[in-house]
């Protein structure tokens, strides 16, 4: 753990610059993020609320070619994507978001490697801030998290006065902050661990999805759902997408790898006609599920950071905190 | 897909500013074409076997020429490729010529023009669909709606034939307006005299199914296979019992309605006939005068009537018909001009004095004066003192070619028939003057230039060019102010009497029924042809054709030959079993579609229906639009109009086009 | 200035088959002459013509888009053309709104007999695009679609 | 009392509805869709100025087509999509029983006071705060004078730009659509069965949020409302990415207004503005 100056940390945001990195910072309010060209444009607020879009999008991005391809007669010519190799460094992500990319990186590393993930993961280095914002929303500490975790994050800061205590975590941090260390004033400091006040008891959640996969509970928590992927758009761990051809000249095109959210209709629907998921309440009840159940029986970790964004934002309020509490009172 | 492009040289006429050998080696790199070739004349004999044999040697699923103009070859193009087995749709033109060999001087832009447009083709007929024309079952029976001249002759026509025709008329007399006329010109025949004849023909004939004093009041359906409800109004005289022996219509003592037939200049009773000569010769009893149905007594007829044929419980009847073809010859109506028109940005004539001095007549009046079965028995009187008129006033193009005050079309046949009454007035009144005002003189007809020269040469009728300003009456006299352009001098006439040649307008209720049978009318209410030059008898909706006056004014030979051509036309129509169509239609993705019903709002032809769409077990899930093979014709406004894109035009799909826009792409 | 005003504008024009084709095939009958810009796709009707046709045009690269039909009262279809035009008010100024404007998107009746007014017509509208010089607004979101060595 | 509670409650014991759509409070300045149908929820039914949501949306959806009767709490603004509904054969005038109040305006979006400042922009040039179409009215407070609307002179503003500052403005603005579909899944009108975006043969819009295709996506949506779009702004009240959809919206209405003397969703019975058309429209710019 370290000690640094505020001024000092923008010093090395100056430098980072110089050296070609790309910074990314929060803006207006902490609404929206962006990436910046001079410390003066850091903003590092731990009282902000989450941003309006995740930060998932640094890793994997709303829309990204994955091969273009060139079409004569008799052939198919196809021609890769190159990677980016420009380093990303995220300043002040709340521990909800920076968690968020430790947990879809296992769906983009399972069975296959995904090379779009990780290039852009790879060169990315989350530097994480304590938070102190809480609103009726928020939820992280029912699902393991806290204000001050720290998993997900390289180098993690929580604000002191004038001055940051900075805790590396990673071979990453630690290789970002080597070129710096004069700056840093190694100091002991006791940490404290958050209270946590579980209310929600998230294996009987889990054996509750397992057992009313048909309950008519479904149907009546997600009547007014609209079906816009809003939730998922928003979310910084829905990592679901589609794949589609664009051609857009007479020979040549590209395809392309987009968002998509299960709360579409048009998510699971056949070619024959058939959709498996014909009603909301279906859809709804996969995203419960996944988040909560499914992502957990494979991966080990809820696919949820309780940022609350979902919720927050929902155009008919629905409250995905709420859902669970009922799920957990039955 | 394996297409075959073949580049026309047209002789000089594409070669010389299109590159065809390049344009053929650069069409040969597009996907899918597997053979590419220019040629001198592709559309002569070795040109079409060189693309026959080119079908049969590379299996070919497409072809595409490039050449003149679709408009001028794609009929040969497609009837060379379907002698070898190709579906005919599957036959593309790309015009090289028209609009790219012959609009260019350039010939480096002129080949690339013409190589964007072969590809445009090329992805076209990689989309198309191998078509075949709908049939459709024909109901050989026809409707015709109108009992006037041309109703007749249509309805002649076509049961002459062998096939069943369903005649309605709303009056409960056939006849219209020819049966009023006194005389014909140009020959002065006796209108009655060749008319009725017709009448009874129609009446008598086996093949003719009449429906007097009834009315349209639904179509349904399409071209073969209409459905028509036809209302019948109650006579309160049964039909079939009732001998015309007219001894009702004598005893009736209600004596004062006014006589439609004689333009209200004299009264008929309460049960009558229209006029000796109607057919049928059936009385029918007008309810609004009728003592009985006013006040629930007198009953003279049923009294004096041995048949029992009165009957006053007669309601409206409907009766349905089943018709292949709907012949619309309604006719024309007289320009009122003593009322505005409510709503109308029609002026009129108040200066003429109309209905206000009695003898300012209109055309239809003076013929009936002049008719010998008319109410003056063929003398010519003044309605107000029965005297003979010494100077009668005409005037011309009343309503007529003028925009400000009437209409700006000319009514056509007033030049003919003022002449005829100016005629026929000076062989009734020898010692009598005639003075004309006219515009101009329209004699284009057969002897009609020479029987209007006869008026004025052999009859002494005065012309005089020029327009009427004002009519006043002074002491028994009319005073006519006008003027006479030629001598550039106002002029002033004291007339005993004044005929006015008013506007022939569309019938007063021809929009209601256009509307009912689905075809479309001018902003005078006068019926649309499909075509002006080519297929004037045709309306836009298939299967319904026009005849007579309800399209435009019309004198009676081309009435009678427009009735003859709508004949033939369902005639032709009749000629066989099934009627082929073009394939070329819109069709809806059921399962897309959300029933917004937008495609029929804009649909001209009333082809998009409501159909009900149920799941497996019989329950209702939803309305989606459906399109009538037979109705539609393929313009593809409903495709355009359709959010989602459920309705596709076949031959110019979403798919289709967005192909050919994609030809043409560049970044 | 990047942009040259001698371009060559490109122009996709989308025409009804029963008057402006054949007024272009008749202009080509009379051998008038015109700018070779221009490349027609044709219709059955005006009324077929759609909006997403336009946009479309665009994304793949025309600078510049006419529409043409029957004059009103004249279509074979007897409404088609007068659906269209109402379609095209609407579309015409939201276009404009969105910073497409009249100097890229043309509207014309041109009926069979007008083989003089096509050539007029299609002149006019490629001066017009010429002078309001490429779509860089487009050609810019273009950009994205080529491949970045 | 004519208020909320007793309406719906004499609705249901006379059996004259089945289900009602209505609004419930979360807090104090917020609420949220609820479906009552019975008696027993009746309590839950609130109207007031966080009654955000515009509820016709749910009118055409399949579950609730299945009711026979449904009671529906409407502002003004909504009562626009219902009637328009109605105008396009989406819903039946007999099955829908409309219960509006006087409005005096709803705030921009949840947890936002009710004050002048907040007051959503669409309620300030609202012509149908006193509702014409309607069944019931519950008791409410008369109309108050709202603060000016500064929307056209936002319309005003980007018609007063170059062709290229509106283009890049929009580019700008389009650029950061993520494709969620909030606004066309919280659209009254928007109830295609399948979007024209979603219709992938041929993809006349591409799915992909790349610039281009979120302009061509914006634009077509935003012409596909054109004439039926009644203003309600959920559109832009849900957009994540806070895209100005209103002000494509309002520029539409304003042309509509112009051009045809039209406004959307007033009538019932009226005709729509496409699918008809007059020989007197305007062809000023057709050569």
């Amino acid at each position: 753990m370290y000690r640094i100056k505020k001024q000092d940390f923008s010093k090395i945001i100056d430098e980072l610059i110089k050296t070609g990195n790309r910074i990314i910072s929060y803006s207006n309010n902490g609404n929206d993020f962006k990436r910046i060209n001079s410390s003066n444009e850091l903003s590092i607020n731990s009282n902000f609320k989450p941003s309006k879009l995740s930060l998932k999008e640094i890793v994997f991005p709303k829309t990204e070619p994955l091969f273009y391809y060139k079409r004569t007669n008799d052939n198919v010519e196809l021609k890769d994507i190159k990677f980016d190799s420009e380093k990303t460094i995220i300043i002040g992500a709340k521990p909800c978001d920076a968690k968020a990319f430790s947990t879809i990186s296992k769906v983009f590393n399972w069975d296959y490697k995904d090379n779009f993930f990780n290039s852009k993961y790879e060169n990315t280095i989350i530097i994480g801030l304590k938070c102190d914002y809480k609103d009726e929303y928020c939820f992280c500490n029912e699902v393991g998290l806290s204000q001050s975790s720290k998993e997900g994050s390289d180098i993690f800061i929580e604000l002191d006065g004038d001055d940051y205590f900075i805790y590396i975590l990673s071979e990453k941090g630690k290789n970002l902050l080597q070129p710096f260390m004069s700056y840093l004033i190694e100091e002991i400091k006791e940490s404290k661990v958050d209270d946590i006040d579980n209310i929600i008891d998230l294996n009987k959640v889990r054996t509750w999805i397992t057992d009313n996969f048909d309950n008519n509970f479904w149907y009546s928590i997600s009547q007014e759902c609209l079906g816009c992927g809003k939730c998922a758009f928003i979310c910084p761990t829905c990592h679901c997408f589609d794949i589609v051809d664009e051609n857009y000249t007479y020979f040549e095109g590209r395809r392309m790898k987009n968002w998509d959210a299960c709360q579409f209709g048009k998510f699971t629907l056949h070619a024959s006609g058939h959709n498996p998921r014909d009603i909301q309440a279906k859809r709804y009840r996969q995203r419960i599920a996944h988040k909560f159940k499914y992502y957990f029986d494979k991966f080990d970790e809820l696919l949820c950071t309780g940022c609350g964004r979902c919720s927050r934002e929902c155009p008919v309020s629905i409250n995905i905190f709420d859902v669970i509490k009922e799920i957990n009172a039955k | 897909m394996k297409i075959g492009v073949f580049v026309c040289h047209c002789g000089e006429n594409i070669g010389k500013t299109v590159d065809c050998p390049r344009a053929a080696q650069e069409s040969a790199k597009i996907p899918g074409v597997v053979i590419s070739v220019d040629n001198k004349y592709t559309c002569s004999d070795p040109g079409q076997n060189m693309i026959k044999n080119a079908i049969k040697e590379y299996n070919l699923d497409g072809v595409v020429v490039a050449s003149c103009s679709p408009h001028m070859h794609e009929k040969t193009f497609r009837k060379a490729v379907a002698s070898v087995g190709m579906n005919p749709y599957m036959c593309e033109i790309a015009n090289i010529r028209e609009q790219c060999s012959w609009v260019h001087d350039d010939v480096e832009e002129a080949t690339k023009k013409a190589i964007d447009l072969i590809r445009i083709a090329v992805e076209k007929v990689k989309r198309n669909f191998a078509l075949t024309p709908i049939k459709v079952p024909v109901t050989k029976r026809a409707l015709v709606i109108g009992g006037g001249i041309s109703g007749i002759q249509s309805a002649l026509d076509i049961a002459n034939a062998g096939y069943e025709v369903v005649l309605v008329e709303k009056e409960p007399s056939i006849g219209g307006h020819m049966s009023q006329l006194s005389e014909t010109f140009p020959t002065l025949d006796c209108s009655q005299c060749i008319l009725t004849p017709r009448m009874v023909e129609v009446y008598q004939h086996p093949k003719i199914k009449l429906l007097t004093y009834s009315e349209v009041e639904k179509v349904e359906g399409f071209i073969g296979n209409f459905k028509v409800t036809i209302k019948k109004k109650p006579r309160y005289v049964d039909e079939t019992k009732c001998t015309g022996c007219g001894l009702c219509t004598q005893k009736c003592p209600i004596k004062k309605a006014p006589n439609e037939f004689e333009q209200g200049m004299i009264k008929r009773t309460a049960i009558y006939v229209p006029f000796p000569q109607a057919v049928p010769n059936i009385p029918v009893i007008d309810n609004t005068v009728c003592t009985y149905f006013r006040t629930g007594k007198c009953q003279m007829c049923v009294k004096v009537c041995g048949k029992e044929a009165i009957d006053f419980n007669q309601k409206e009847r409907f009766v349905v018909e089943e018709v292949g073809a709907i012949i619309v010859a309604t006719g024309y109506s007289l320009y009122k001009i003593d009322k505005k028109p409510k709503d109308s940005p029609i002026k009129g004539y108040g200066e003429y004095g109309y209905g206000i001095y009695p003898d300012v007549i209109d055309g239809l009046q003076f013929e009936r004066l002049a008719s010998a079965s008319g109410p003056t028995a063929g003398e010519i009187k003044r309605p107000s003192d029965k005297k003979e008129p010494k100077k009668v006033v005409f005037i011309q193009c009343v309503g007529s070619r003028d925009e400000s005050k009437g209409f700006s079309y000319c009514s056509k046949i007033c030049c003919m028939y003022t002449a005829k009454h100016a005629m026929l007035y000076k062989h009734k009144v020898h010692d009598g003057e005639a003075y004309v005002f006219y515009m101009d003189i329209r004699s284009g007809g057969k002897m009609y230039e020479e029987f209007v020269r006869r008026a004025i040469e052999e009859d002494d009728v005065k012309y005089i060019r020029g327009r009427v300003s004002r009519i006043y009456e002074d002491g028994g006299k009319y005073i006519v102010k006008g003027e006479d352009t030629i001598a550039g001098i106002p002029v002033e006439i004291d007339a005993d009497m004044v005929v006015l040649a008013t506007a022939i307008v569309a019938q007063n209720d021809s929009k209601k029924l256009a509307q009912t049978i689905g075809i479309p009318y001018d902003k005078y209410g006068f019926l649309n042809e499909v075509h002006p030059k080519l297929r004037p008898v045709e309306s836009s909706t298939a299967g319904v054709y026009l005849a007579g006056a309800c399209q435009a004014p019309r004198d009676i030979p081309e009435s009678v030959a427009m009735a003859s051509a709508a004949a033939s036309k369902a005639l032709v129509l009749f000629g066989s079993d099934m009627l082929e169509r073009e394939p070329t239609i819109a069709k809806v993705n059921e399962s897309t579609c959300a029933g917004c019903f937008y495609c029929q709002k804009v649909c001209a032809y009333n082809a998009i229906e409501k159909k009900e769409i149920k799941d497996r077990n019989g329950n209702f899930v939803k309305y989606v639009a459906y399109v009538n093979p037979g109705l539609c014709q393929g313009c593809g406004t409903c495709n355009a109009t359709c959010p989602s894109k459920s309705v596709e035009l076949i031959g110019y799909t979403d798919e289709q086009i967005f192909a050919e826009i994609n030809a043409l792409a560049t970044l | 200035m990047e942009t040259n005003i001698n371009f060559e504008p490109k122009i996709i024009a989308f025409v009804c088959n029963w008057c402006t084709y054949t007024g272009a095939d008749l202009a080509g009958t009379s051998r008038l002459k015109y700018a070779h810009n221009v490349r027609i796709i044709k219709l059955p009707c005006t009324g077929r013509i759609d909006p997403l046709f336009i946009i479309k045009a665009f994304e793949k690269g025309a600078d510049g888009v006419l529409v043409s039909g029957c004059h009103p009262g004249d279509c074979h279809y007897t409404s088609g053309n007068f659906h269209a035009r109402r379609r095209w008010i609407l579309f015409n100024q939201l276009l404009n709104f969105a910073g497409i404007d009249n100097r890229r998107v043309h509207f014309s009746w041109v009926s069979a007999s007008e083989g003089r007014k096509w050539v007029d017509v299609i002149n006019e509208v490629i001066e017009t695009v010429r002078k309001a010089r490429p779509f860089v607004g487009y050609s810019k979101m273009n950009k994205e679609y080529v491949y970045n060595e | 009392m004519n208020n909320l509670y007793n309406i719906a409650k004499d609705l249901f014991s006379t059996n004259k509805v089945d289900l009602i759509i209505g609004y419930k409070s979360i807090d104090s300045r917020r609420t949220k869709p609820i479906f009552v149908s019975s008696n027993e929820d009746v309590d839950h039914l609130v109207f007031n100025e966080y009654s955000l949501n515009n509820l016709s949306v749910y009118l055409t959806r399949k579950d609730i087509k299945k009711y026979n009767k449904i009671g529906i709490l409407a502002k003004g603004c909504d009562i626009r999509a219902i009637v328009q509904l109605i105008n396009e054969n989406q819903i039946e005038r007999e099955k829908i029983l409309i219960i509006s109040k006087k409005c005096n305006g709803v705030v921009k979006d949840f947890g936002l006071e009710y004050n002048e400042e907040n007051i959503a922009e669409k309620c300030k040039s609202c012509k149908v705060r006193t509702p014409k179409v309607f069944d019931l009215m519950i008791d409410s407070e008369e109309e108050k004078k709202l603060p000016e609307p500064t929307i056209s002179s936002r319309v005003n503003e980007l018609d007063s730009m170059t062709p290229e500052e509106r283009f890049e403005f929009w580019r700008n603005e389009f650029s950061k659509c993520i494709r969620c579909y909030a606004c066309r899944q919280a659209c009254p009108l928007c109830y295609c069965e399948r979007c024209i975006v979603d219709k992938n043969i041929p993809d006349w819009i591409e799915s992909s949020p790349t610039q281009r295709a979120n302009f061509s996506w914006n634009l077509i949506r935003a012409f596909h409302l054109s004439g039926r779009c009644i203003g309600c702004g959920e559109c832009e009240r849900v957009c994540p990415v806070d895209i100005p959809l209103s002000l494509l919206n309002a520029k539409m209405g304003i042309v509509a207004f112009k051009e045809f003397n039209y406004a959307t969703g007033m009538e019932i019975g009226e005709p729509t503005l496409v699918g008809n058309y007059s020989n007197e429209d305007n062809e000023d710019f057709i050569k």
